[in-house]
């Protein structure tokens, strides 16, 4: 089974273009357009978070094995403490109150 | 085995034994302003529910331990299994809740509340006076009555005060608790507190955040005086202290532990600290303490002012671990009147 | 341990302690994913304190960043089909794969590294500003993860040389692969938020 | 740059002369005394090599008692130069380095050590397993622990202490202000020793999810499991935190980076944050587990099951959540403005909810129980009012507005002595006298035990109490000396009069110690309290195997269950199999010996030495990785015979307690 179940070399492939083509994407949309800041970074945020989520799921086959639901429970609680981190530090540094 | 019944007698009567003990006088408990008037609310509030829960949970602790004792009767006393209820879960989640919500509203109102000019002093015009925190000094300025002091403060009573703090170097915290809560000073940012004292009084300031070794003598004296006083105050000082030069105010901001100092000008005129951009005075050779000497880095900044000032090339870091910080009692750099931190360190 | 080995799953998945490995190096990549944020965390605070030296706009350079980021892209799919062959019980074209991983890799590195030796020539090091040190020390800690992923890979390849496809063996290449995927998860967002972000503004 | 050998040492300061030639003195002794008494192999096989999940978890212990000693001297050093107004025993500098290293001796080298000994003693037994999910990885995890806590304490004698306080602030923390090395101590000890720990963290969230007896839910699992498990968890979201906060400081101090310095625009407030984004969680790391231990001694000694088990697994959970939100309520008063502070605030306020489910649900545990007084229940009793006391001024301290006028005095202070040490410490007590026959085979004595309880619990809440009130009266912490017209004088000399009672009870822990592993009973049952979980279902001391076969689970309580139903208590030897145990290794010592080494370069800033020792390190993992040893088999008559020693063996089951 587990020749199959692994994926064929065309999942591996079609991954890989998609990432390219995330890639070009948020290449273009920050430096060929020019739509405010923000709009761009939203973009560009999604886009990496895409491509993140793609290598998860087709690379890394998170959800195989015996323990796939502890596993993805690490990775999205991890990606929320990363999250709070990130965002709650930027915030918090940004001493807005003033 | 009834001894565990003398616990908790022993723990409520404690603290009635420790207030009757000392005079009951707490600073935080005098406020002398409307923002630590403010404050005190709502820790009375606070305390108004932190003791209902102590009471509860130690009434219910102190009733169980002694029902539920094993004593030579019980036994054969087989205990229950019993895995909870829902019912009483809720209770204790709920109440809670309540109690937490009951804190909540007042503490944000008065966090809010704290950042601006205390109420019923907004139609007042606010003085300004900049903090700026130094190893291991206060140095206010009055930029609007061009007058600076080291180490006390003084304030017209009645008037609202707007704090701007800063930092030369190290975190600090300026606190003043008879009449507020306290805030941070930091090196190239700036906090604001507002403060009004609506008694006349000599108050205790201090420095709350640890800076190293003169921190625990870094204190100032606020004294609110009443307008005239205060006026007049500020013309003696026009006329009869000295002026500041920048030299004398890089040496000041050496460390050291200071008396009280006066001058007729303000330090704004050659830097301010709050300013993202400004200069940095660090002096890192004056502040070793043992004989292992750590590399120190270069900055564009301190060369100019204090290696070239002190005539000590970099590369002379040796001599300098040669002196011994500990065998100098900090208490004898309490000296008044000069600055003291760059002479000292040659012994 | 060799008793139940149970041939019906994937080979890196056939013992139990390999399965335990496996969830045990993915309980790691989540505090990896942690660590990488505060360094991230960092940065973003940092990325304006520029103390007078040199911003974002003085030192990016698309093209370099490009190629780097398509070297380590191809990477992560070449090592995709190095497990791909592993499942398929072909050695030769696991480590043949595994190989050229490893080049892109060295490439990318290579490319890194010399990215910072123009930085420094330009007077851009760590010890010039927030912001430089905040992106030295992001950059250079993945830089670091994926040269030691290649010392950790060769060891794993001289393995499964001299002793073969096993059940160990299989689980060490597979786990290897892993790691190759995540950093490169974590230069996606380095390229994002460090390079494009510098650059839009 | 190099190591300036003659000026490695610290001289001119009687005290430490005094400790390095004590140090000398005792190494000298303990070295003639091994190889007199011929026991270094037996050291080196048996414990320096050793993988075993349980003797790991009694060298922490060792580790965790020693480091408190050195913590408690610290404290009481303190006490004495506050104890009267313009003291003059020790100067500022002393005390600076001495409040700063007894913060960091005392979460990191003493409460973490403590606590994960235990779990490494206990975890593995009350889920049924024969060990942890890496072995190996344990024994290096606790030898890094090790290297971190002996390279921390050697700053005594060499180069200097730390001297910038646990939170060790920046710009303070900085070669500005700081230029010695001392800081440098406290940035790379740690470091070491906090790697050990997020491996461990890792190691147990494996363990507790993989290594389950069968039948053993998460739901049927012992609470001390419950609490380890999510204790690891927070370890695995918050260690990697300081991990990196760490390395920017070892950067910012020995390689001149500007992270958080003044100058080169560095931003050290950010020191602040990310040092309590992983702080914040650490206090609940440390209480955690020994929350656990109270559920476990309380049920025990109530001859109860836990009351509301699934609202505690929610509760923990909930803690472990919240703990991650709420760190800025250690800098309210850094000004990130109103709205930073209200909503900091709520999750901070909101942690009392969950705390308090857990509090009620202990004291219904208790209610229709029959509560036995033990000294391990004792210690579990008198956390609860103290720890109330701790909780409530804690929710205090949450109110933003509020903490402007509480934050650094000693009200702050009291706070967490008041949550730490009933918390963590009287925790670790009541452990030590629950587990220890687990541990050891004999029981501590009861009466000593109810001396240290006594004693101790006095002399806390005498020492500490007072502090509140100081703290309202404007007293600052850290501040080594202050006035007589301050008219603190009266309860500081109070408070030092009870951190002496204190030092007495834990006297009276050292003697029974002592006392107990020279007369106590060995003849005891191995399960002397009567007790409900799966570690006291096999022998006192525990065999290298833990479990002849491996028990079935059929309930929450599984031992009480089997007792109840009389299922599973006897050994059928039919059904032994064989058992495969993981091979001793020396590698995880070795690695710890060369990761101090480069620490210790590394902290004298001689980095070329660093580089190399770290070499070594990377020889270590390429020999680990081309290790194929696979453990050996336990045969089946071997473990017959281990099985007979205890099983047949009449033992009275409470012949012990007094
Ligand atoms: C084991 C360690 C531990 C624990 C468990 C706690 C628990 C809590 N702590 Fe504490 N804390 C520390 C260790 C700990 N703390 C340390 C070491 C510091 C200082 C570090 C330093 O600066 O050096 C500190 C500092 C500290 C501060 C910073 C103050 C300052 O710097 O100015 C604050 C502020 O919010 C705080 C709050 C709390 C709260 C709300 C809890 C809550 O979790 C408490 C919850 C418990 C209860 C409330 C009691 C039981 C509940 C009930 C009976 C239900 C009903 C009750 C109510 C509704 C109120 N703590
Ligand atoms: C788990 C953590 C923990 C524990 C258990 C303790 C235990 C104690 N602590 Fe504290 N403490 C902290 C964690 C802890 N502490 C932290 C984090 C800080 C903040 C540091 C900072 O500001 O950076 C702090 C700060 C702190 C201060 C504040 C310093 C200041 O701000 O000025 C004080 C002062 O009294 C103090 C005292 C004590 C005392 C008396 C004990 C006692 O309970 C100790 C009891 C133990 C003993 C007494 C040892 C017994 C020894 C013997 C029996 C040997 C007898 C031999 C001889 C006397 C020679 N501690
Ligand atoms: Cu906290």
């Amino acid at each position: 089974m587990d020749k199959h179940s692994h994926g064929t070399p065309m999942t591996q492939v079609f991954g890989f273009v998609l990432s390219l083509v995330l890639t070009f994407a948020a290449l273009f949309v920050a430096l060929k357009t020019s739509m405010s800041f923000n709009v761009i970074m939203w973009i560009i945020g999604i886009l990496a978070v895409v491509q993140a989520a793609l290598q998860l799921f087709m690379f890394m086959h998170l959800r195989d094995g015996e323990d796939s639901k502890a596993q993805t429970i690490n990775v999205v609680y991890g990606v929320f403490i990363a999250a709070v981190t990130v965002f709650g530090s930027i915030w918090v540094m940004n001493f807005s109150g003033m | 085995m009834s001894k565990k019944g003398f616990l908790i007698p022993l723990l409520a009567v404690l603290p009635v034994l420790l207030l009757s003990g000392c005079d009951t006088h707490m600073v935080v408990f005098e406020p002398k302003g409307p923002a630590a008037r403010d404050i005190l609310h709502l820790i009375n509030w606070s305390l108004i529910f932190m003791a209902l829960v102590v009471v509860v949970v130690f009434g219910l602790f102190g009733y169980i331990v002694w029902k539920y004792r094993a004593t030579k009767e019980n036994k054969d006393y087989e205990p229950p299994e019993e895995h909870g209820s829902t019912k009483l879960e809720i209770i204790w989640t709920v109440i809670p809740i309540i109690i937490v919500i009951a804190l909540t509203i007042p503490t944000i109102k008065t966090i809010y509340s704290l950042e601006k000019v205390p109420a019923g002093y907004k139609d007042k015009k606010p003085i300004t006076i900049n903090v700026t925190s130094a190893d291991w000094k206060w140095i206010f300025s009055y930029p609007d009555q061009g007058v600076e002091t080291v180490n006390y403060l003084n304030i017209p009573v009645g008037t609202p005060v707007k704090f701007k703090l800063t930092s030369a170097g190290t975190m600090n915290s300026f606190w003043i608790p008879a009449l507020g809560g306290q805030k941070y000073t930091m090196a190239k940012m700036e906090t604001q507190l507002y403060l009004v004292a609506d008694q006349t009084g000599e108050y205790i300031g201090k420095n709350t955040n640890f800076n190293g070794k003169g921190y625990a003598d870094m204190e100032f004296t606020v004294e609110a005086q009443s307008p005239q006083a205060f006026a007049k105050w500020v013309k003696d000082v026009k006329n009869k202290a000295p002026k500041l030069t920048e030299k004398s105010y890089i040496n000041l901001l050496k460390p050291s532990n200071l008396g009280r100092e006066t001058f007729s000008n303000t330090h704004l005129a050659f830097v301010n600290h709050a300013d993202m951009n400004s200069k940095t005075y660090t002096f890192p050779e004056l502040y070793r303490n043992h004989d292992y000497p750590g590399q120190i880095f270069k900055e564009p900044d301190n060369q100019n002012h204090t290696m070239k000032m002190d005539g000590q090339a970099e590369g002379k870091s040796m001599d300098m671990s040669k002196m011994n910080m500990k065998n100098m009692d900090m208490k004898n750099m309490n000296m008044s009147g000069k600055s003291t931190g760059g002479e000292n360190n040659g012994n | 341990m060799s008793a139940n080995v149970n041939t019906a799953l994937p080979l890196e998945y056939q013992t139990e302690q390999s399965r335990m490995n496996i969830f045990g190096f993915w309980i790691f990549l989540g505090a990896e994913i942690i660590l990488f944020a505060t360094l991230f965390a960092t940065y973003s605070v940092m990325s304006h304190r520029f103390a007078g030296g040199p911003t974002q706009h003085d030192l990016f350079e698309i093209k370099g960043v490009m190629i780097e980021t398509i070297l380590l892209l191809t990477s992560s799919f070449t090592c995709g089909l190095a497990i791909y062959e592993m499942h398929r019980y072909n050695k030769k074209g696991l480590l043949a794969w595994m190989v050229i991983t490893l080049l892109l890799g060295a490439g990318f590195v290579g490319m890194e590294i010399t990215e910072f030796i123009n930085y420094v020539h330009d007077g851009a090091t760590m010890q010039t500003s927030g912001f430089l040190s905040s992106f030295f020390v992001l950059l250079g800690t993945h830089g670091l993860h994926v040269s030691m992923g290649i010392g950790w890979a060769i060891m794993v390849m001289i393995q499964i040389a001299k002793r073969g496809l096993t059940p160990v063996t299989a689980r060490k290449a597979f786990i290897i692969g892993l790691y190759w995927h995540f950093l490169d998860v974590v230069w996606i967002f380095i390229f994002t938020f460090v390079y494009l972000k510098g650059m839009v503004s | 740059m190099g190591i300036k050998w003659d000026k490695i040492l610290i001289t001119g300061d009687p005290l430490i002369l005094g400790s390095q030639i004590a140090i000398l003195l005792t190494m000298i002794g303990i070295v003639v005394g091994v190889t007199l008494l011929k026991k270094w192999k037996y050291l080196w096989t048996e414990w320096f090599t050793t993988v075993d999940h349980k003797r790991i978890g009694i060298m922490y212990i060792i580790v965790g008692v020693l480091m408190f000693f050195r913590g408690g001297i610290d404290g009481l050093l303190m006490k004495a130069q506050t104890a009267t107004p313009n003291e003059k025993f020790l100067d500022a500098q002393h005390y600076n380095e001495v409040f700063t290293t007894h913060g960091v001796i005392m979460i990191l080298f003493m409460a973490m050590p403590l606590l994960i000994g235990l779990m490494n003693v206990v975890v593995p037994l009350q889920i049924g397993a024969r060990d942890v999910a890496f072995p190996q990885l344990n024994a290096v995890s606790f030898w890094l622990t090790f290297a971190g806590a002996m390279l921390f304490n050697i700053s005594f004698v060499m180069g200097g202490s730390p001297d910038a306080g646990w939170t060790a602030y920046f710009p303070l923390a900085g070669k500005e202000f700081t230029p010695g090395i001392g800081n440098n101590f406290y940035a790379v000890a740690i470091q070491i020793a906090g790697i050990g720990t997020l491996m461990t963290g890792i190691n147990f969230i494996v363990t507790v999810l993989k290594m389950r007896a069968p039948g053993m839910t998460l739901m049927r699992m012992p609470m001390f499991t419950w609490t380890s498990f999510i204790a690891s968890v927070i370890i695995w979201a918050s260690f990697p935190i300081f991990t990196v906060a760490l390395a920017l400081m070892t950067f910012d101090r020995i390689f001149g980076t500007h992270f958080f310095t003044v100058g080169g625009d560095g931003n050290p407030m950010m020191w602040a944050n990310l040092f309590w984004l992983w702080g914040h969680p650490e206090v609940y790391i440390v209480v955690l587990p020994a929350f656990g231990m109270f559920s476990e001694i309380i049920s025990t000694f109530s001859r109860k099951m836990l009351y509301g088990y699934k609202s505690m697994v929610f509760s923990i959970v909930g803690i472990a959540f919240l703990s991650m939100l709420v760190w800025v309520h250690h800098f309210f008063t850094m000004g990130a403005g109103p709205a930073v502070n209200s909503i900091f605030s709520i999750t901070t306020m909101m942690i009392a909810i969950p705390t308090g489910v857990k509090i009620f649900n202990w004291l219904f545990t208790m209610r229709k129980g029959r509560i036995e007084f033990t000294t391990a229940m004792l210690w579990a009793l008198a956390f609860v009012p103290c720890f109330i006391i701790g909780g409530v001024t804690g929710v205090m301290l949450a109110m933003g507005a509020a903490d402007y006028q509480y934050h650094n005095t000693l009200f702050l202070v009291a706070h967490f002595h008041y949550v730490l040490i009933p918390g963590v410490v009287f925790a670790v007590f009541g452990g030590l006298y629950y587990w220890w026959p687990k541990m050891f085979g004999h029981m501590l004595n009861e009466k000593l035990g109810k001396l240290h309880f006594w004693f101790f619990v006095i002399g806390f809440n005498m020492t500490f109490l007072p502090m509140f009130f100081l703290g309202l009266d404007g007293a600052v912490r850290r501040a080594y000396t202050y006035s007589a017209s301050t008219g603190f004088g009266p309860l500081m000399l109070v408070s030092a009069i009870g951190a002496g009672i204190l030092a007495i009870g834990f006297g009276f822990l050292c003697y029974n110690i002592y006392w107990s592993a020279r007369y106590a009973d060995r003849n005891i049952s191995s399960d002397p309290w009567d007790a409900r979980t799966l570690e006291w279902a096999t022998a006192s001391p525990v065999q290298f195997y833990n479990f002849a076969k491996v028990p079935e689970v059929k309930s929450i309580d599984a031992f009480w269950y089997m007792k109840k139903h009389n299922e599973g208590l006897e050994l059928n030897e039919d059904e032994l199999e064989e058992i495969h145990m993981p091979n001793n290794s020396g590698l995880p010592f070795v690695m710890a010996v060369v990761m101090g080494i480069a620490g210790f370069f590394l902290i004298f800033e001689w980095k070329i030495a660093a580089l190399v020792a770290l070499l070594g390190i990377f020889a270590c993992l390429i020999a680990r990785s081309f290790d194929t040893k696979d453990g050996f088999h336990v045969h089946i008559d071997e473990i017959k015979k281990i099985e007979k020693a205890w099983r047949t063996v009449d033992k009275e089951v409470k012949n012990h307690v007094s």
